[in-house]
């Protein structure tokens, strides 16, 4: 637990009161580490404004660095500047939720802001404080990409605070895919061109001609993909990135997981089964221990130079380019494979796409919300809202580790990312593929109903039970399918549908 | 064959204390690392095989985004397992000095019963007990107080206490209370002037255990709290993020079984005197 | 004076049944019965730690069945040698005039005194554990005698030390507690020499019960039963079921016992007990010689008779070899006689003798 | 004596009696109700969840991999732990260094030395494989193959709690009686007789303490699976209470895990009560 207690007497406090009445004169708030304040609803200098001493705010965030960091920080930063006291309590990803959902069922005020994972919207909506007008209005707010804005809103009301934006997108290594002897090689060998993947087979393809092998001469070998296939990690995430392709039909409407209309599980269908297959096929691409590999694994295994390629959030991304990286400028991001057959489930056929049919995946994110049992939701709000004000943001997006990601039409400038030191192909390829991947009218999002943790650690199960080959691929979807339908029973066909058709709607592209 | 056995002897015993430390040599280097000197391999001598840090260590004691101070909560940890251990003790002793001396009835519930009662309450997983001690304490309006966690404590430690002990006293002869009974004392007064002064040996070992259990656990002490109060292995883990910093884990590591390695030191002091006899059994 | 009525207890591996007993201060009793016999339990019962399902136990004319055992101004030593391993020699005997509320400095004197007297004045500063068996039997006992209480218990006090240790111990036992004149003094043993040797009066234990009593002399050469008889000797005596005919005895149909000057009862079957010392090498009877061992100076040697088995007891180490035959002549004067259940029989005068 | 005895016993029973009641009560409850994560009422569903609890493979196959799991660290630990207080019990030089040393393990927080171990085991970053692949070995899937992971588990468990046999042991080696040792001696048994004849069953009543208290902690464990492997690959090393928290805590089916546990506790309590009474009778040959 980070505790930030901040004693401002009397005397000190009306001080403040008194220089938040004064004119404007633009103040410093560089000691804060941001390089300046940035006008907007909750800058620095309007939070500076507020006097909230005597009063305390719990928040509930995830473990130290990801999400954890920049909270510690900009709770450190508001106790500062308002006299709160602000509890900051770190949890790991996989205890987040209960944590969270204990106090919420049993009506105890644990906790006024939350900071978890966008996709439990589903579960935690009933306990979640719409954002009021103000903050809806705020300049913040109007410049958040559609996307996020849809990530963060129930039933048409936002009751998240948007605050990072979250895809997967495809990583690889310039220095390889570029180099000129690599490809000749390449095509003396396999016969075919050396192109970034563009399905996943080719993916497949690529990771495994390039595994066990030293290919960045530094004396230890390299191999060719690093993926988040742990179960109990962001493994359904991964394996969801590379399903998505071959199992979302852009012209099929009405669900991806689940046909909203009877609620019958898809995940078992044709596509979903091709995907397992190209990922169980996938490992023998990975790094020793690779199929055990987490999130920071993953990190630590393409940000650290190790392997070829990977697809995840941007934090390896950010990570890998870093000032101290060895690998920095050496990295570049492309949109996800896609699939040359998708699975029409309208029709019952496999239809062939002579461009490969892109699925980008709008995958799980940060997002931060409050507490409708808080007794201090409006010190809280003005906590997220500084949390994510212009100064914030910049600073945060540029810090790997912070896990912060650009949600904002301005985040996507490739100058900004220039400005931290990126080549052009490294910021180029990373803004063209996230805004690309807004303007796609084939995402796909997370399944955002009661019970989505069920429901994911039983694909997960699944997942994992296929690629140990205790199951064929088959087999254990069709054994989640059948788990998912008795989820189904036990949540309610109609509960779900209600929340589905929200997810569906913004796949639909009529949210 | 004498010095074959010897030889083997002294094999085994080299090798099973290199296994022992093992894992703490690895978290010392470890503790020195950064992140560049992590994800290039395996590595083992600092400034030989790799630029040291003192990252790991700074991180533990800074306030702020930049680490977890961990003084607050090695302060809240102590105080709750020593408060816990100390009234486990306490209850645990009488317990067990009753149950290996008196005998108790209650319809077909006998002093093996109750004994029973006691150790199996170990056989339950915490997480069992989570949700319910969770509402229970919410009642009490105990969450996130250190006194919550004691009460819990007590629960998780009053068993080992009597297991323990009851051993303990088993190994004493009844002899010793009845003399000092016809020498004057009431049987509270032959327990306290007589008994107890003769159990510290047990009283040892049992402390030992109650303190190992109620300075590791981790999982009330994660779910009963929210902000206010925490326990050392809980804020550990916060630094357990997607991205794990394994410099401050190792640090860490080392930091938390300091305390108790003094314990190990008390431990086998008595062990080796022998005077444990009846301590364990 | 201490007084026992019908002290019956339950619930144990060894029951009392229904025992009364009369104790006087001043005298000591030694409780004879081999293990089991109910010895122990019955000073536990005296103490109050066996619970009574019948009885009461009366000092000087006061019922003190129920009174807590704190308050029942009696003391005990156990076989095992058992003191308090926390104190110091001079702090475990100083312990009982404690807890009568005698200041520390009163009870101190006192104990050193004790210590003094029973032989380990130098000691008293020493824990128990660095003593020997007889000298932390000797703490016990000082102890026990320190606070003058009016019931001193002492249970097989020497059965745990070695054979030295317990015949010195045993010489001095009289003088140790000569002091002790307004205590009932109760000594267990499974001795019998010991139980005669020590005791004023002997109190024969058997199956819970008391068997017989009276001055160890007296029982020793007229035990009324077969069980006494029993108890009594050691080494153990024989019998042999044997029967009285026309005033003649017989060990079985053929075999005459001696009966020169011996009482017999009238016809009919009897039990014949022969003394380990009945019996001498030379004689007129044979048998077969088992097994022989040694018994400090001499040597028991287990015959088998036509009529049944008998020990015989020579002084002097001697080799016997087993599965020989001896020939061995038995002495009346060491012959008893009991009804053929055990129980007294009526004798009448010999017409032969 | 009534009121004295009372005073000994109630305090610690009355206190273990109000904290645990109503957790366990509440339990029985809960597992007849649906509380799930959409509703958290205290329903009423009959047997349904039970029903479920008998159906579920994915339990009752953690249920024999813990057993597995338990069965042979806990035998791992006892040889051990009983071998490293024979070699150190007159162990003259270094002793005292190698018992504290010996002792160290059981006193670190399992939770924290399962992310040290991760570490160790990494299979890319770790030394185990950096070593074993000096000698040509490896790379070694410690945590990545079914096999790896649950080896893992076991050194991991065994290097945790084999101390725990080692003091129970050694203590009870320390204070044994010396006289059966002469008889032997002069009887001019061998190193490995003595052991059987005289050590071994002497040991006995520490023995069976010792391993039923280790069979019952062994049977919670939880922390190391947590941390080392989550349970996997696949559910290779997913165990009973890592499933019932899974159940409980990560999918949040309160209902379902409280029917799950109370299962499981029956099971414990009786398969332990069998193998208390089965090695009284191996080890002493009596029963109580």
């Amino acid at each position: 637990m980070i505790k930030i207690k901040k004693f401002i007497g009397p005397a000190s406090a009306l001080a403040l009161a008194v220089a938040a009445a004064s004119p404007a004169m633009a103040k410093d708030y560089s000691q804060f580490g941001i390089e300046k304040d940035l006008p907007g609803t909750c800058s620095y200098e309007a939070i500076d404004a507020k006097d909230y001493s005597g009063r305390s705010l719990n928040v509930i965030t995830h473990a130290i660095p990801v999400i954890g960091e920049p909270t510690a920080l900009h709770a450190e930063q508001f106790a500062e500047l308002t006299g709160a006291e602000v509890n900051v309590v770190h949890v790991p990803f996989g205890d987040l939720f209960q944590r969270i959902m204990i106090p919420f069922q049993s009506e105890q005020n644990a906790y006024d802001v939350l900071f978890y994972a966008s996709l439990w919207i589903g579960d935690f909506n009933r306990f979640l404080e719409p954002v009021p007008q103000k903050y809806l209005d705020s300049t913040g707010m109007a410049d958040v990409t559609d996307s996020f804005t849809g990530v963060a809103t129930w039933n048409g009301q936002m009751i998240q605070y948007p605050m990072d934006g979250d895809r997967h997108y495809l990583k690889y290594r310039t220095d390889i895919f570029d180099n000129a002897d690599v490809q000749a090689k390449f095509l003396a060998d396999t016969g075919s061109e050396l192109v970034v993947p563009e399905t996943w087979e080719d993916y497949n393809k690529v990771a495994a001609y390039f595994n066990d092998s030293d290919w960045d001469g530094d004396g230890e070998l390299n191999y060719g993909s690093a993926e988040v296939a742990k179960r109990d990690d962001l493994m359904f995430s991964a394996f969801i990135s590379r399903a998505a392709p071959y199992a979302k039909h852009p012209n099929v409407k009405g669900g991806f997981f689940f046909d909203l209309e009877t609620m019958e599980p898809l995940i078992n269908s044709p596509g979903f089964v091709r995907g397992l297959k190209l990922f169980v096929d996938a490992q023998k691409s990975f790094p020793p221990g690779g199929n055990n590999f987490g999130l920071g694994d993953e990190i630590f295994s393409f940000g650290g130079g190790q392997t070829l390629m990977s697809y995840s959030w941007d934090d390896a991304y950010v990570q890998a380019n870093g000032a101290d990286s060895r690998i920095r400028n050496m990295v570049a991001a492309a949109p996800l494979p896609g699939a040359g057959e998708v699975w029409n489930r309208d029709t019952g056929k496999w239809d062939t796409f002579a461009t490969p049919n892109r699925a980008p995946y709008m995958t799980w994110g940060w997002s931060s919300a409050v507490s409708s049992m808080s007794e201090e939701q409006d010190m809280a709000f003005d906590f997220l809202c500084f949390f994510s004000n212009e100064a914030n943001a910049q600073h945060d997006l540029q810090i790997g580790r912070f896990g912060v990601n650009p949600y904002r039409d301005e985040h996507l400038d490739v100058d900004f990312w220039k400005g931290l030191g990126w080549e052009d192909k490294t910021a180029n390829s990373y803004v063209s593929t996230l805004s690309n991947m807004e303007k796609s009218q084939n995402r796909v999002f997370d399944l955002r109903v009661p019970g989505v943790s069920q429901f994911m650690s039983s694909m997960a199960n699944g997942v994992a039970e296929a690629m140990s080959g205790q199951k064929s691929a088959q087999e254990a979807l069709d054994g989640v399918a059948k788990e998912w339908a008795e989820i189904t029973d036990r949540i309610g066909k109609d509960r779900l549908r209600e929340a589905y058709a929200n997810v569906v709607k913004l796949e639909d592209n009529e949210g | 064959m004498n010095k074959v056995y010897h030889t083997l002897k002294t094999i085994f015993l080299l090798g099973w204390s290199i296994f022992v430390v093992f894992p703490f040599l690895w978290a010392l280097t470890t503790s020195f690392k950064d992140a560049n000197a992590i994800t290039s391999g395996a590595t083992y001598i600092p400034w030989v095989d790799f630029e040291p840090s003192s990252q790991g260590w700074t991180s533990l004691f800074t306030t702020g985004s930049q680490g977890i101070n961990i003084i607050g909560p090695f302060i809240d940890s102590a105080v709750v397992t020593l408060i816990a251990s100390l009234v486990s003790l306490i209850l645990g002793t009488l317990a067990a000095y009753g149950l290996s001396r008196f005998e108790y009835r209650l319809g077909f519930v006998k002093n093996s019963d109750i004994t029973f009662f006691f150790i199996s309450q170990r056989i339950m997983p915490p997480i069992v007990l989570a949700i319910p001690f969770f509402l229970m304490l919410k009642e009490l309006g105990a969450l996130d107080t250190i006194f919550g966690l004691v009460l819990v404590y007590i629960a998780l430690l009053l068993p080992i206490a009597v297991w323990v002990m009851t051993d303990f006293f088993s190994g004493i002869p009844k002899e010793l209370d009845e003399m000092a009974m016809t020498d004057g004392c009431s049987p509270i007064g032959a327990f306290f002037r007589v008994i107890l002064p003769n159990s510290v040996p047990g009283l040892v070992v049992a402390g030992m255990f109650c303190l190992i259990f109620g300075w590791n656990d981790f999982f009330f002490a994660f779910t009963l709290t929210f902000t206010e109060t925490q326990l050392l292995p809980v804020s550990i883990v916060s630094l357990n993020s997607s991205v794990t910093p394994w410099w401050s884990l190792s640090a860490f590591a080392l930091i938390s079984v300091a305390p108790l390695a003094c314990v190990a030191v008390i431990v086998e002091r008595y062990m080796s005197r022998g005077t444990m006899s009846g301590a364990i059994r | 004076m201490l007084q026992i009525d019908h002290l019956t207890t339950a619930d144990a591996k060894v029951t009392l049944d229904d025992v009364s007993f009369v104790f006087e201060a001043g005298k000591i009793y030694t409780i004879l019965g081999r293990t089991g016999a109910g010895k122990t339990e019955l000073l536990r019962a005296l103490m109050g730690l066996n619970p009574l399902t019948v009885g009461t136990v009366k000092l000087d004319e006061e019922d003190i069945t129920e009174r807590p055992i704190r308050a029942r101004n009696m003391s005990l030593v156990y076989q095992q040698f058992i003191n308090y391993p926390h104190l110091s020699v001079l702090d475990n005997v100083a312990f009982p005039l404690r807890r009568q509320g005698k200041d520390k400095a009163e009870a101190h004197a006192l104990a050193g005194q004790m210590l003094t007297t029973v032989g380990l004045g130098e000691f008293l500063q020493r824990r128990p554990a660095q003593l020997s068996g007889g000298q932390q039997q000797r703490v016990a006992l000082a102890r026990a005698m320190v606070k003058q209480s009016r019931i001193l218990m002492l249970d097989e006090p020497l059965a745990n030390l070695d054979y030295k240790l317990r015949e010195q111990l045993r010489e001095e036992f009289p003088r140790l507690v000569a002091d002790n004149v307004e205590s009932v003094i109760l000594y267990t043993t499974t001795e019998p020499r010991e139980a005669m040797e020590l005791g004023n009066t002997m109190i024969v234990m058997h199956d819970g019960r008391v068997i017989a009593s009276g001055a160890p002399a007296d029982l020793f050469a007229h035990p009324p039963t077969k069980d006494t008889a029993s108890v009594i000797s050691d080494p153990p005596i024989s019998f042999i079921s044997g029967f009285v005919r026309d005033n003649c005895l017989y060990f079985s149909e053929g075999h005459l016992a001696p009966s020169e000057g011996l009482l017999l009862p009238a016809d009919g079957p009897v039990t014949i007990a022969l003394r380990p010392d009945a019996i001498e090498p030379d004689g007129a009877f044979n048998a077969q010689i088992g097994l022989s061992e040694f018994s400090g100076s001499q040597t028991i040697i287990h015959l088998d008779f036509d009529f049944g088995r008998a020990i015989m007891m020579v002084d002097g180490i001697e080799a016997f070899t087993a599965g020989n035959d001896i020939s061995v002549s038995i002495r009346s004067e060491h012959i008893m006689l009991f009804a053929p259940d055990g129980g007294n029989i009526t004798l009448r005068n010999n017409q032969n003798g | 004596m009534l009121s004295s005895k009372h005073f000994f016993l109630l305090p610690a029973l009355l206190t273990l009696v109000a904290i645990i009641l109503f957790p366990l009560l509440f339990t029985v409850r809960v597992s007849f109700s649906s509380w799930d994560v959409f509703q958290s009422g205290l329903d009423f569903i009959g047997g349904s969840n039970y029903v479920r609890v008998f159906e579920d493979q994915r339990f009752w196959q953690s249920l024999q991999r813990l057993s597995l799991l338990s069965i042979i660290s806990v035998s791992l630990q006892y040889t051990l732990g009983f071998a490293l207080a024979l070699a150190v019990w007159k162990q003259v030089r270094g002793g005292r260094l190698m018992r504290v040393l010996f002792l160290i393990p059981m006193m670190t927080t399992p939770v924290v030395m399962s992310v040290i171990w991760r570490t160790v085991f990494h299979e890319s970053l770790g030394p185990v494989n950096d070593i074993l692949s000096a000698f040509g070995v490896g790379p070694v899937p410690w945590l990545s193959s079914a096999t790896g992971a649950f080896i893992s588990v076991l050194i991991v468990e065994v290097w945790q709690w084999t101390p725990f046999m080692f003091l129970l042991l050694l203590a009870g080696l320390v204070s044994l009686p010396k006289e059966p040792y002469l008889a032997a001696a002069i009887d001019g048994a061998g190193t490995w007789r003595t052991f059987w004849q005289v050590t071994f069953p002497l040991m006995a009543p520490i023995t069976i303490g010792a391993l039923i208290i280790r069979l019952i902690e062994a049977s919670k464990i939880m922390d190391t699976v947590y941390v080392l492997t989550s349970g996997g690959p696949g559910t290779a090393t997913e165990t009973s209470s890592y499933y019932i928290y899974i159940r409980g805590l990560r999918d949040f089916q309160i209902g379902y895990s409280a029917a799950l546990s109370l299962v499981y506790l029956v099971i414990m309590i009786i398969s332990l009560t069998i193998i208390a009474k089965l090695l009284l009778r191996m080890l002493v040959g009596k029963d109580e």
